[in-house]
């Protein structure tokens, strides 16, 4: 018997946050570097299983963990990654380290950054939060799936409703909540159908995927059911027309919550999406893939057009990413080998990125206490390190090769040409909006001139928040410059969907 | 040395970017040392290239000092590096280039560090996409170069830069988006971007259907986007008008590598990628090709002719002399396999290297002029000849060439170009020579406003006396004279070597 | 030293000259000018050793010195460049060495060597005289070495471009000195007129230049080589002409010669580019001698000669070239009776002269024309050496004086030759040279020639122009020397003028040497007495430079009547019209029409230069470039911003968020909402609807579905 | 001797007024004078099938009647108490003032 | 018809009546008072059933102690002795329905159906119900444990009665 990484890496920011709750509240720091702690400790176990599956070059799924948990339902804490979730195992932990580095902030000349208000509740959601996610993507068991998603979603609701924005975060906290518990719902009930059809088919009562996947589901039944599943989770991808909830969420979050929001949790809906949809459904998804890829075309063009007009830096942000997941799910959805590598990439790549993002544009609010666009500006004397991080995340966000995104993107359109050359052609015309925008936020916000009002009122950013940004933005040029550092191993995951899909 | 020999390109790729990274590590503070550190990061690559230039054998067909290394082997793209003839004297031009602009840039005293990274950064950026071999790699040099372009644009240029650099920018992403879907076209229907292979495999497929078109119809669109994306660096009118206000906004040492290098980019394309490519749709586009080309001479030059600012007159003259690289790769796709069109080729491709030497030299010397009067109104000089007669020597010299005076560089290669193309496409010919004849128009208004003109006293005394060129700058100008003069009148040490390239290709 | 090894060697030192002037000994003026003028002497040695023994060469036109080397290399051919030696090169560079040394000799002093420093001298101006113990006296050139430095690269251009042996250096050479001429032309470039002029030259040769560059490539093209030696074989020839072309029926070989001519009508300044000659006289006076009489401009007529072979396959060119350049020797000649400037009168007859010899190209005569372009460039020099002279001893007497009168207005001078008598005499000689004096002049001989050929040929149109032409030449030289030398002086400045420096004075009397002398190695041998006395060599020696050597034309005694008769006749009468002229206005050809040139010029301006002007400015830059294209891109980015707002405002905000989105929500609230007033909060309501409910539900249950 | 039906039918009678009694009502009071009404409807119930079942020596019916009467008491008692404390605070014992349950 | 049959009728009728005025009399206190009445024969019935021990237990503990308990109540909650306003709320119609249509579901389905057409066995010789009754309240194989349940309840009704009706000023 191995060491349980997996479940360490879910249980752990768990146990964690019950710790800092028993943490007395007035002592901040401390419940700050129990919290750091602990993040160190996931990024440490996700970079080790990372590494591990990397190097050794294995497939299929690895640290394969199981155990009884209802066995009269068939419902086991059935944990294990492949090719697809290591990576977002390793982005999981990397934000959740990141988040709680600039998190940590300071109170300087009456400037507070970071979480100062009641961080030992703070943390011990956002852990809790965290061990959600990595529970979704560790678990190869439906029920455990459905089961860490909620765990997911609902501190969400809380992290934005108490740290949130003061102006828009009832509505921003109800609308994202409650368009994901659809969602979700929506998908739930076909988890269940599957469950029984399976039933009904094998005679076993399962919700192990690895089981689910030989049910043998028929044409009709994939075909019915496909589309609520995937939709459903997808909605937590941001996919149009359900991305609403995204930038608004994203907006009214604090930093740390939009950086696990759109750096991780849409990814959550990507992958459940991509694990339950297309790899249990192969069939269904095989019919309904123009559809998808439609829907994410438009939400590719529509999100970086919609981008390039706002004059609030969060909602930049807020509508690239729901640019960038439409290309996660575009590229899924062409299910073909180029594609869905593309997506599996982009999904870390966008991850880091816009988490960077976020932490920038925190870290700029924090400071001018504006969003406001053209209220801002000359950043880069204060914080050059910020405007660096910045200036590259936008190049990875425009695809700029060289980085990540570019690693990313060029196989999704590769696979797009496959199959739907148009779409190829109408979608790249958002890595020009985006540049545009992109380039023209770099300039208005970190160069130009620096209004008066904030002369000698910006403090630079923390060590820690250097430190955080540093790391994003290693792994986005290690990736890109260095694809082989991720790509085999998404590679040996979508080997393993293509074999589901029949070797498409 | 074996060692040496088997990794040179990439040596002279990654030296620059790894110079950059060492220059993280400088302090940020001293200026000079950080200078003459880039400085040397830079003088590394070109002794090198230097070298390479020796051990490279031209009478050998194909690519030389090729190296492969994996690097994106899922989607069958590999770091393939390897020079011919072509690519020889891009890389040559390239690495003689930067060091000089980095000298030039001395007088750079605004955040240093991150000015001279970039410029490494560029430096590596150019040479990638002369030195790739592989279609994908070709177009991440491609963009990255944009990059450092744009922040030096943007950061150290002058008034309108925001503009002029988001213009460049975008117009360059833009364009080169056709170019991108192709490629990816090509990277699916041969799941490989190594050109070599797609060579062949582009060319074999000749019928059948593609995406629900003739494979003629396909080749002749993906034609386009391919030319669209390198007639905007070119640039060919119309697609020029980015270059005047990027040149324009750009430092001094940015525009020299900007028209010195950069501008080639795209003609490189055209000889790399184009013709090898599309060699049927070439010679079917030819004519059109030509006509835009001679647009971009005879437009180019009174564009030139008709600029009030020193430097955008220099900038229009940029698109005006790329026009004969065009019109020179127009012949030779329009008779490929002729003598007329290796001929044309060989003037296109030493009007690339040509106006590489006179381009960043005249932006050089503007440069000079500017930082010691502030001003590039060309109305605001006048008689500074006898204040600055050194510089004045140096200006009418490089313009000259420019101008393609017989015995400097500039008009062995649009002889060779005219002579290429006079048989071929006669009356383009005819027509860019109206062209030729404004560009000794605005050549000689440049010089007579700056140097003779009514002298203008504010220049000449008192306390806005400009001061003569001073030693570096004369350094900086120096080896381009003397190549100038050296092409000038012996152009067959490159000729030779690119000859032999264009005969084994085209 | 082998006589190839010398020919590449020529044209080598003045360039040397012009490095070592630019880079090294600008600041020291004896120096400079000793570096140049040595240069120009080594050439000149080394053109007369090769003229040497060029001259015991037998069929030097057959077998003449080549050596080339490659240059270029073209796919897997290479284009050769080198230089050859045949009688039309020797020749050439006969004269060339001699002029061009002479005029070296010539500047020294003409820039005031050995004076002070001026007073207020500034680069670029003219020197305006020093105070030298309290004495006006002139003062030295202050770009002085550049002045030398210049000439010399225009020296080795010339040499180039007569030592080449084929098309591609021979243009080298040929545009090296358009930048010469355009450097040395604007060498005073803080006068307003002389920076006009030095641009004007440049651009107006430059559109002959282009056409010639287009005819070379044509060439190249068509022979693929460029070496006369391969392009002129009768095999090329031959095919060259049998093969037609679009433009005006020509044969190639026809349009071939027509490029190259019309940039030969650029460089020798033929009507219609001859515009910027006379303007070319804002330069220092020995500019004008050397390249704007004796060289750069015969460099033309050279390469027209040079090409005859190619000219003459083609009757049309050759008329072309014929009328051309007879219209141009008239019109010329007509401008320059009414010219009161002394150097722009010689520029007129410049034109006029060099339209005699494409005239007599066009005639078939090129033998004649070689002749009176050496002739020509002899007494052409020397009258603008004289005109200098001349102008130097009047500025002179003006900074003497302090009267500042125009020191180029003939109208001010008068009574020069008791003033200085060497300049006269030499000046006098060069006169009748030009004019064609009989018998004693070489000017007499080459255009007695020419005029026979017309005449001989049948060409009587051609004849009865350059007739006049000849008559009119004759009447405006002795109308120069009248005014400048005879009767008394106009002005005091003119009294006095003083004679010149031996720098000056002895190319005067070299020239003036060549002028008579250079006559007699040309008399055609049926010419009455003299004919039989000296074998023609030069028609024999020159003509041996083509396969066919040309016979000379029977001897006929119209053509020498009226040569005496204009010659003569002219003279005579200028003379005495203007014996007693004493003021501009007493002079009844100042017409308007005349003096200002046809209004060629104004014309010009209107029809081309204005328009280009537009084209520039308005047209490409505004808008074409500014307006048009410019415009789409913007309207491009404007069209991303206004899409980008409209699916946010109209179809994201209101649809996809506040319709579906928020409107779900609503219609939930709704509903509750409206459930609420159930909701009293009395025990017994609820109670009551309790029971209510359970006993529909259980009546429902047990009366319907047990039942 | 009387039919068990007689019983039940007068326990059925009793426990509807005391039905009707608690939903009519207004004085809270009243109310469970109602709801005394239907324990004692139970109770007779459970008196008459303990009398009328098979085994007598089973005693269950009376001990649930028994249990009956300690719960009705225990009722009442919490009952009337809150009714004296919601009179306290409201100053009323007429149930349909007092609506605390709603939201 | 026996006498048995007529003392039943009788009781019945006048525990039906006097249960009928306690929900119908206007004034509280004579609802309790007739909440006594009804009681008390009810007690008649138990006693008719041959469980006295039931009867003196109604007698004892309702009727001694919660009707007397009521009347208090009333007492506290009454600022005069008459009782102003309706005491019947505006809906007693639709309580009186349901009273009506219960009594009817009830009556429908008892009075016909034969389950309860029986008569009760004749008591044996010697039966001693109080004592079986004390046995099966104690006796760990009976019911000792509802038992004590019940006492501890009301015990917890105890202290929360006295808690919530305590007066705290």
């Amino acid at each position: 018997m191995t060491f349980p990484f997996l479940s360490a890496i879910v249980f752990a920011p768990i146990a964690a946050s019950l710790v800092m709750l028993l943490m007395p509240g007035g002592r901040k720091n401390l419940v700050r570097s129990i919290a750091l702690g602990a993040a160190v400790l996931n990024l440490g176990l996700s970079l080790w299983v990372y590494i591990t599956y990397l190097t050794r070059g294995l497939t299929g799924y690895q640290f394969v963990e199981q155990y009884e948990w209802l066995p009269v339902l068939g419902i086991t804490l059935h944990f294990g990654v492949d090719g697809m979730s290591a990576p977002l195992v390793l982005l999981t932990g990397v934000v959740m380290f990141t988040g709680v580095l600039i998190s940590w902030g300071e109170e300087r000349h009456g400037v507070s950054t970071g979480i100062q208000d009641r961080p030992r509740e703070f943390f011990a959601f956002l852990f809790i939060l965290a061990s959600g996610v990595f529970g979704v993507f560790c678990s190869l068991d439906l029920f455990m799936l459905f089961f860490f998603y909620e765990i997911a979603v609902f501190p969400m609701y809380l992290l934005i409703v108490i740290w949130g924005w003061i102006q828009t975060r009832e509505y921003a906290a109800m609308k994202l909540t409650l368009y994901l518990f659809i969602g979700s719902v929506v998908s739930l009930v076909g988890g269940l159908a599957m469950y029984w059809v399976a039933y009904q088919n094998t005679g076993v009562l399962t919700f192990d995927m690895l089981q689910l996947e030989q049910a043998g589901f028929s044409q009709a039944f994939q075909d019915f059911w496909f589309l609520p599943v995937f939709l459903g989770f997808a909605v937590l991808g941001g996919i149009w027309p359900f991305h609403n909830w995204s930038p608004d969420g994203h907006v009214a979050a604090p930093t740390a919550v939009s950086m696990f929001h759109a750096g991780v949790l849409m990814k959550l809906g990507a992958f459940a999406a991509l694990r339950v949809g297309i790899m249990l459904l192969p069939e269904g998804a095989k019919t309904w893939s123009l559809l998808i890829i439609g829907l994410a075309t438009v939400n590719v063009v529509y999100g970086a057009f919609i981008a390039f007009v706002q004059t609030d830096f969060k909602y930049v942000i807020g509508f690239s990413s729901v640019s960038h997941m439409g290309l996660v799910a575009m590229g899924f959805a062409t299910l073909s080998r180029e594609g869905m590598l593309g997506a599996g990439v982009q999904m870390f790549s966008h991850g880091i990125m816009t988490a960077l993002f976020f932490a920038v544009v925190g870290m700029v609010y924090d400071r001018a206490h504006t969003r406001h666009i053209p209220d801002l500006g000359g950043f880069v004397k204060i914080m050059p390190l910020a405007a660096v991080g910045f200036i590259i995340g936008g190049l990875v966000s425009m695809g700029m090769p060289g980085f990540s995104g570019f690693i990313a993107e060029f196989p999704i359109f590769m696979g797009v040409w496959k199959a739907q050359w148009l779409v190829a052609v109408i979608s790249i015309v958002s890595i020009v909006v985006t540049a545009a925008y992109v380039m023209l936020v770099i300039r208005r916000v970190f160069f130009g001139q620096m209004p008066e009002k904030f002369e000698g009122h910006i403090t630079p950013i923390t060590a820690l928040d250097k430190v955080a940004i540093v790391t994003l933005c290693l792994l986005m040029v290690g990736i890109g410059l260095f694809p082989r550092i991720m790509v085999p191993m998404v590679q040996t995951g979508v080997e393993n969907i293509l074999r589901l899909l029949g070797g498409s | 040395m074996d060692y040496l020999r088997s990794h040179l390109l990439s040596l002279i790729l990654f030296v620059p970017t790894l110079g950059a990274l060492l220059l993280l590590l400088l302090p940020r503070r001293n200026a000079s040392l950080l200078r003459w550190f880039s400085l040397a990061a830079s003088l590394v690559p070109l002794g090198l290239a230097i070298w390479l230039w020796m051990q490279f054998v031209p009478d050998q067909a194909g690519f030389q000092f090729e190296e492969q290394y994996t690097w994106y082997e899922a989607i069958g793209s590999s770091l393939h590096l390897g020079v011919d003839g072509l690519s020889l004297t891009m890389v040559l031009l390239t690495t003689l280039l930067t060091p000089l602009a980095i000298l030039a840039s001395f007088s750079i005293s605004d955040r240093v560090q991150p000015y001279m990274m970039l410029f490494l950064l560029l430096e590596t950026g150019m040479l990638g996409v002369f030195m790739a071999l592989d279609l994908l790699i070709f177009f991440v040099f491609w963009e990255i170069g944009l990059v450092p372009m744009y922040f030096l644009i943007n950061q150290w240029g002058s008034s309108n830069r925001d503009y002029a650099s988001l213009k460049f920018m975008i117009y360059t992403m833009g364009g080169s988006l056709g170019l991108l879907l192709g490629i990816q076209l090509l990277g699916v229907l041969f799941g490989t971007f190594d050109l070599v292979a797609l060579y062949d495999g582009w060319n074999a497929l000749n019928e059948g259907v593609l995406l629900g078109m003739s494979v003629g119809t396909v080749k002749a669109i993906a034609f386009w986007a391919f030319v669209i994306a390198f007639a905007i660096k070119v640039p060919v009118w119309p697609f020029h008008t980015w270059l005047p206000d990027a040149h324009t906004e750009a430092p001094t040492a940015g525009s020299m590598i900007l028209a010195g290098v950069l501008l080639k980019l795209g003609a490189y394309g055209f000889l790399r990628l184009v013709l090898p490519l599309y060699p049927e749709q070439a010679r079917v586009f030819a004519g059109a090709l030509a006509l835009l080309a001679t647009g971009a001479i005879v437009f180019g030059a009174f564009g030139s002719f008709g600029q009030k600012d020193f430097k955008r007159l220099v900038a229009y003259s940029s698109v005006n002399h790329m026009g004969f690289v065009v019109l020179g790769i127009a012949a030779a796709a329009l008779a490929r396999g002729t003598s007329d069109a290796h001929i044309a080729l060989n003037g296109a491709v030493l009007q690339m290297f040509n106006h590489g030497l006179s381009a960043a030299g005249m932006f050089f010397l503007v440069g000079v002029i500017y930082e010691r009067t502030h001003t590039r109104n060309l109305d605001e000089f006048g008689g500074l000849f006898p204040v600055l007669p050194i510089y004045g020597g140096i200006l009418l010299y490089t313009s000259m060439a420019s101008l393609g005076l017989p015995g400097l560089n500039g008009f062995v290669s649009e002889f060779l170009v005219v002579r290429g193309s006079w048989p071929l496409l006669t009356v383009y010919t005819a027509v860019s020579m109206l062209g030729l004849l404004f560009t000794g128009a605005y050549i000689l208004k440049a010089i007579y406003k700056v140097l003779h003109g009514p002298a203008n006293e504010h220049w000449t005394h008192g306390e806005h006396k400009v001061a003569e060129i001073s030693v570096r700058e004369i350094i900086v100008m120096a080896p381009l004279m003397v190549l100038i003069l050296w092409i000038g009148v012996w152009p067959a040490w490159i000729l030779d070597v690119i000859n032999k390239a264009v005969v084994a290709l085209f | 030293m082998t006589t190839e090894t010398l020919l590449w060697l020529i044209p080598l030192p003045p360039l040397l000259a012009f490095f070592t002037i630019w880079l090294v000994t600008n600041r020291s003026k004896s120096l400079s000018h000793t570096v140049a003028v040595g240069a120009a002497l080594l050439s000149w040695a080394g053109s007369m050793l090769v003229f040497v023994r060029a001259l015991g060469v037998e069929h030097l036109g057959a077998h003449p010195f080549e050596s080339a080397v490659n240059w270029l290399p073209t796919g897997d051919a290479w284009l050769k460049i080198g230089v050859r030696l045949d009688p039309l090169t020797t020749v050439t560079l006969f004269f060339v060495a001699w002029t061009v040394l002479m005029i070296f000799l010539y500047s020294v002093g003409y820039h005031n060597y050995g004076q002070p420093p001026g007073d207020h001298d500034r680069p670029g101006l003219p020197p305006h005289g020093a105070t030298l113990a309290g004495r006006q006296v002139p003062s030295i050139e202050p770009m002085y070495s550049r002045f030398f430095a210049f000439i010399g690269l225009f020296a080795f251009g010339m040499y180039t471009l007569v030592v080449s042996d084929n098309l591609l250096t021979l243009f080298v050479g040929w545009e090296i000195m358009g930048l010469c001429s355009y450097l040395l032309i604007g060498f005073w470039y803080a006068k307003p007129s002389a920076r006009d002029a030095a641009v004007k030259a440049f651009m107006t040769t430059r559109i002959g230049d282009v056409f010639m560059l287009l005819g070379i490539a044509f060439i190249y093209s068509a022979t693929g080589s460029l070496s006369y030696g391969e392009i002129f074989r009768e095999e090329v020839l031959h095919t060259l002409a049998s093969v037609p072309t679009p433009i005006f029926g020509l044969s190639a070989a026809g349009l071939m010669g027509l490029l190259l001519f019309i940039g030969a009508v650029g460089k020798s300044a033929q009507f219609p580019l001859h515009v910027w000659l006379p303007d070319a006289m804002e330069g220092p006076t020995p500019v004008s001698a050397m390249i704007h009489a004796a060289t750069m401009v015969s460099a033309g007529v050279y390469m027209t000669i040079r090409i005859f072979p190619l000219l003459s396959l083609d009757a049309a060119t050759m008329s072309i070239v014929a009328f051309s350049g007879a219209f141009t020797a008239l019109f010329a000649a007509t401008i320059a009776v009414a010219q009161n400037d002394i150097k722009r009168v010689l520029a007129f007859s410049t034109i006029s002269q060099l339209g005699y010899m494409m005239a007599a190209l066009g005639i078939g005569a090129y033998v004649a024309a070689a002749f009176h372009l050496v002739t020509h460039a002899f007494f052409k020099a020397l009258l603008f050496l004289g005109s200098g002279s001349v102008i130097h001893g009047m500025e002179h007497g003006v900074l003497h004086t302090g009267d500042h009168v125009d020191p180029q207005d003939m109208f001010n001078m008068g009574g020069l030759r008791r003033r200085m008598p060497i300049t006269f005499w030499t000046f006098l000689i060069g006169g009748f040279a030009l004019s064609g004096f009989p018998l004693i002049t070489a000017g007499f001989w080459s255009k007695d020639e020419i005029l026979a050929d017309a005449f001989g040929h049948g060409h009587l149109a051609v004849f009865t122009t350059l007739a006049v032409a000849a008559f009119l030449t004759a009447f405006y030289t002795m109308r120069q020397i009248t005014l400048t030398f005879l009767g008394p002086a106009r002005t005091k400045a003119a009294e006095h003028a003083q004679e010149t420096k031996w720098t000056m004075t002895t190319p005067l009397v070299v020239l003036a040497a060549f002028a008579i002398g250079y006559g007699w190695v040309g008399i055609p041998e049926h010419f009455p007495v003299l004919g039989p006395l000296s074998a023609n060599w030069f028609h024999s020696f020159v003509g041996g430079t083509l396969a066919e050597h040309p016979e000379a034309v029977a001897f006929s005694v119209v053509p020498l009547l009226t040569s005496l008769a204009v010659a003569l006749g002219g003279l005579l009468i200028g003379w005495l019209v203007y014996r007693n002229v004493r003021t501009a206005e007493h002079d009844r050809l100042q017409i308007p029409l005349l003096k200002n040139k046809w209004y060629i010029d104004e014309i010009y301006q209107v029809v081309f230069i204005r328009p280009s002007f537009w084209l520039a400015e308005t047209l490409t830059s505004k808008w074409i470039d500014g307006a048009l294209i410019d415009g789409v891109l913007h309207g491009i980015g404007r069209l991303t911003g206004r899409l980008g707002h409209t699916l946010r405002n109209y179809i994201d905000k209101p649809v996809i968020n506040e319709f579906f989105g928020d409107g779900t929500a609503h219609v939930a609230q709704w509903f509750g909402r409206s459930l609420r007033p159930i909701q009293t909060g009395r025990v017994q309501n609820y109670m009551l609807l309790a029971l209510l409910i359970f006993m529909l539900v259980g009546s429902v249950v047990f009366y319907v579905l047990l039942a | 001797m009387v039919p068990l039906t007689w019983y039940v039918v007068l326990s059925a009678a009793l426990f509807s007024i005391g039905l009707f009694g608690v939903l009519s009502r207004r004085n809270a009071i009243a109310i469970l004078l109602g709801v005394e009404l239907m324990l004692n409807a139970v109770n007779v119930n459970l008196a008459a099938f303990w009398r009328y079942g098979s085994d007598l020596t089973k005693m269950t019916g009376q001990v649930f009647a028994i249990i009956v009467f300690a719960v009705a008491a225990a009722e009442v008692a919490v009952g009337l108490a809150l009714v004296i404390s919601v009179y306290r605070r409201h100053n009323t014992v007429i149930a349909d003032e007092i609506d605390l349950l709603k939201w | 018809m026996s006498l048995q049959q007529i003392i039943f009728l009788v009781v019945a009728a006048a525990t039906v009546g006097s249960a009928i005025m306690v929900v119908a009399s206007r004034h509280l206190i004579h609802a309790a008072l007739w909440l006594v009445a009804t009681l008390f024969s009810v007690a008649v019935i138990y006693t008719l059933l041959n469980a006295g021990f039931l009867a003196v237990v109604q007698v004892v503990i309702y009727i001694g102690a919660i009707a007397i308990l009521f009347i208090f109540a009333v007492m506290l909650t009454r600022r005069d002795m008459r009782d102003t306003g309706p005491q019947h709320n505006r809906n007693w119609w639709l309580g009186a329905l349901i009273g009506l249509v219960t009594f009817a579901g009830l009556f429908s389905v008892l009075f016909f159906s034969s389950a309860f057409n029986k008569t009760p066995a004749p008591l044996p010789a010697g039966y001693d119900a109080v004592s079986l009754l004390g046995d099966a309240l104690v006796s760990p194989n009976a019911y000792v444990l509802p038992f004590e349940v019940a006492s501890v309840l009301l015990l917890a009704a105890l202290v929360g009665a006295v808690y919530v009706a305590f007066n705290r000023k």
